[in-house]
């Protein structure tokens, strides 16, 4: 596909959704993806197809439907090594979503490494999946959780990460690729370069930065990766842990049940092959499969591609939004260190207000803050708006989002 | 579903820039704090009692236009009460006097943020000053399933 | 809708997998219900009306089609609470499974309340699920695990739970209510007054029961109860964890994230109302509202309908089963004490060739351990093959799966 | 999909019921148990190893008709090999033998779960009786990976 405007409006036919008309009969603009997107009729229809021909439990059965479903579910796996480059899909553990991800290394990795007095670094513009988990940890191990501060740029402060490491007691670096408020695109090179030189472990929260961007795990370096599906045009409950094996390998179990076991004897058991040890339960087949014909989607297109179409769109927006008089836009402009995320404050409005008023107009942003309070507080505000762009947004839905906040204005006084 | 725009009127704005009772009583009988967990509004309200009524009450914290002016609203007709007249105060009593009856689910929240927050602090207060356990139970319970 | 035969023909209409055919063009018979059910397609339309018209994250956003995804999700739970009788919806988490119910239990009850010593009971006839997260927690505690034996008709000795609570060491006592493996339907009523006698929580594991028979939670007693949407018709990859409230309030989060937390904070956190503390992240929100139209199904058959359906199935198999030669069917044959799930062995053919070669036929019948392989060893077998009913199946199909036993016999030159 | 039931020969069903080389070996040199966490299949081999041939081996344990029959050959197939030529016996050995070339992916694990069992049992024996750390790896790896 070739990466023009035009190319990408064409795909907008795909999304039933987007013929919607919401409120007062207003056509929708959906600008909240970096919660979650729409999701393209080859997606749903890939889930019905699985209901109505294929359906089973999967791995155990000898019967014909176990067999399809079973290799449906699993080829999904091997789409997903394609598209973030993973060597070996017994790394690969499927979960929830992002959140899931996260809790399962802290839980299953952390508690039998994290000792009293390690520290694990996080960052200031973490979403609460990424520093929750961490603070349940380090307050059960009576361990530390440090924060790597963030530049008014809405960059990291990467000095403050070499201050930690000297400490000799780092045992965990975790990060998000790209901030879900700011889009700020973390310099994971650098920061994974560090890490190794003090051979300590780096998580990468990717929920963000795999739906827009290429992302190639090998070369990246960390040793736990997490993104969600329905952050990429897949259904809603499914989602990606990728551990190193070497890590893995040292990981003990998350939740029991059937599956994840070898041998179950009344006072002992014994463990299944990776990554089935880490997938407990029926699973989500259905929502694998539909992840699955997501991924196909987007590699058609191509993630280059979407970066692209981000880049134009954002770089746009920002300029029609800095026209706006009492506009506010955080986070850095240089487009090559940000993704299609923007998040403003409009004057004293509050952004609840901002997003309400906007709505009438069929215009969907988000407002609050974002599961990001610590940032929040860094920014000293109590909230901000969002607007997040996907493949199927238009410059035109930006003109619409410009129009509708002269209601604002006007409603508000301003 | 009916469009919400037309509950931005002027009284709602004006409230939203000038709150009634905004501020901290430095000598309170009794304070609270509470948040909304989806947004971020966040709310104290400080009250003096005498003599089981309300003498002064006043609140801070950060909301929408919806929030500060519900908040407001509710100050100012709790101010003077008497505590058992304050346990009587629902949520249309605030929602009606501001044309807020059809707020949308997500919104109430925000609306109805200070009463939870009023019912919490006079809940706290009559743990410390009244035996009748059972009352302040129900009292706690009905903070708690306001929305 | 009356419950005969001809009206629960008329439903297989519902059904489109059911026009399938598998192998050599064998219309596909499918009675492996214990392990998933089949969707009709009110669940499976409703699933693609969400994601085609509704999509949108849930509680955070104040735009239109955020208000209509809060609203069929949280009508999804009001379904639950009136299905099997729950008072109250702040009680009712969304969870992937019964699998994972059961863990959540485990980690945000047990870790906090297990101590040193602390005895906790399970059964003989217990899915993996039931027992695997009990051997992680007692493991960890220095604690033990219990079994309630099973007796040669399938049913448990309750006496060995006597013997368990007299030692006035007994924290938890976990059962499923009916097995997956006979069928048994476990006397929760006794159990639970014991219990309650001893000042012991319970934990229902509903996973088989809830599907096929009236569930009434508030008149049953017990303090947790689990059950998963897809073995009842609703998608994979939801499922429910029942807490009563007095209990939950006493439990600490389990995972950390977005939409549990009240107010995050760099280095402390306060945590959100039930049920949200325990629902973290993006939860599968397209399957909760495919699950609450699964529940519409069934509520429409009635359950009092479904399990007589169940019963005469049940009977025929067992009349039919018990005729043919080299047949052993375990458990009880007390029709009220047992619900439609049939194990048996077929003389010294190992149930996976049995279900390999019905399946030619087109039949699909499980064979294996079924995730129980304590009551395997309590049966001193290493495997049982195990056909399960459901609302769609008919004696028809009884008859085939006899007939494909004739061509086992046949090959196995029995 | 192809149909399977042709996959029932005599032969299979023979070994079945009278599997070749079966029982224990009291005083082996090397023994190894594994188990297929999805059907319960369960295969023990012990054997004697002389001078780098395998002068003995022996199984017991429970499976499927496919799984014994494997099993069976396997072992025959394995009897009086040099250790090295052990380390080359593929699935496809096995597979060819009893014409199951064919079969479904569910069941291949049936099929070759002795061969995995064979090859984790030689990795522990030369992990014992070699230094050659990087060629036990390796086996280590291929069992590991067979299916
Ligand atoms: C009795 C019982 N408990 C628990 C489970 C596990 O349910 P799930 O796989 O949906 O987590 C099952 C189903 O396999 C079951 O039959
Ligand atoms: C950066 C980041 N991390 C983690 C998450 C959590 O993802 P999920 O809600 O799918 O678990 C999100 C999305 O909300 C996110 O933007």
């Amino acid at each position: 596909m070739q990466s023009t405007q035009s190319s990408f409006e064409n795909l907008r036919n795909d999304f039933p959704i987007l013929k919607r008309t919401v409120r007062d009969n207003k056509p929708l603009v959906y600008l909240d993806n970096a919660s979650t997107t729409q999701k393209p009729n080859q997606v749903i229809d890939s889930i019905t197809d699985f209901y109505r021909n294929h359906n089973a439990n999967i791995h155990r059965a000898v019967y014909a439907l176990a067999e399809e479903a079973t290799e449906a579910y699993e080829a999904t796996r091997d789409k997903i090594a394609k598209f973030v480059n993973i060597k070996n899909r017994q790394e690969i553990i499927f979960v929830r979503g992002t959140t899931e991800a996260i809790n399962l290394v802290a839980y299953a990795w952390g508690r039998p490494h994290i000792k009293e007095g390690d520290i694990i670094v996080t960052t200031e513009y973490e979403h609460h999946s990424n520093i929750v988990p961490w603070q349940l940890l380090t307050q059960e191990k009576h361990a530390k959780l440090e924060y790597i501060g963030m530049g008014d740029n809405g960059e990291l402060i990467l000095d403050d990460l070499d201050k930690y490491l000297a400490t000799g007691k780092v045992k965990l670096v975790t990060f998000s690729l790209m901030s879900n408020v700011l889009g700020t695109i973390t310099d994971a090179k650098k920061i994974i370069e560090k890490c190794k030189a003090a051979d300590v472990l780096t998580l990468i929260d990717g929920a963000q930065a795999v739906p827009h961007m290429t992302v190639d795990i090998e070369s990246l370096g960390c040793d736990f990766f997490a993104f969600s599906g329905h952050k990429m045009l897949g259904p809603t409950g499914i989602g990606v842990l990728w551990v190193r094996k070497s890590v893995l390998e040292t990981m003990v179990p998350f939740h029991g049940g059937g599956d994840m076991i070898r041998e179950v004897h009344k006072y002992e058991t014994t463990w299944n092959d990776l990554p089935y040890k880490f997938e407990a339960g029926t699973p989500n087949i259905a929502d694998v499969v539909g992840f699955g014909a997501a991924i196909d989607y987007l590699t058609k297109i191509g993630m280059d591609n979407v970066r692209d179409h981000e880049i134009e769109l954002t770089k746009y927006a920002i300029e029609k939004l800095s026209a706006v008089k009492g506009i506010h836009i955080y986070g850095t402009k240089d487009l090559s260190k940000r993704g299609g995320v923007i998040s403003f404050n409009f004057a004293d409005v509050h952004p609840h207000d901002v997003a309400q008023i906007v709505d009438e107009e069929g215009i969907a942003v988000r407002s609050g803050h974002h599961c990001a309070q610590v940032l929040m507080e860094r920014l000293n505000v109590a909230a901000t708006s969002r607007a997040s762009f996907y493949i199927y947004n238009t410059k035109k839905e930006v003109d619409l989002l410009v129009n509708s906040l002269n209601k604002v204005a006007k409603v508000f006084k301003l | 579903m009916t469009g919400n725009a037309d509950i931005y009127h002027e009284i709602i704005i004006d409230y939203s820039r000038n709150p009634a009772n905004f501020g901290k009583i430095e000598n309170h009988d009794v304070t609270f704090h509470d948040s909304n967990p989806l947004c971020g509004d966040s709310i104290d309200i400080d009250m003096k009692i005498d003599d089981n009524k309300v003498t002064d009450i006043k609140f801070h914290g950060n909301g929408c236009a919806i929030c500060m002016a519900c908040t407001s609203v509710l100050t100012e007709i709790t101010k003077g009460k008497s505590l058992d007249d304050v346990r009587k105060i629902e949520k249309h009593d605030i929602l009606s006097e501001l044309g807020l009856e059809h707020l949308q689910a997500v919104r109430i929240k925000c609306a109805l943020l200070s009463l939870k927050v009023l019912k919490s602090a006079l809940y706290t207060y009559l743990a410390d000053h009244m035996d009748d356990s059972q009352g302040v139970d129900k009292l706690k319970e009905e903070a708690s399933s306001l929305y």
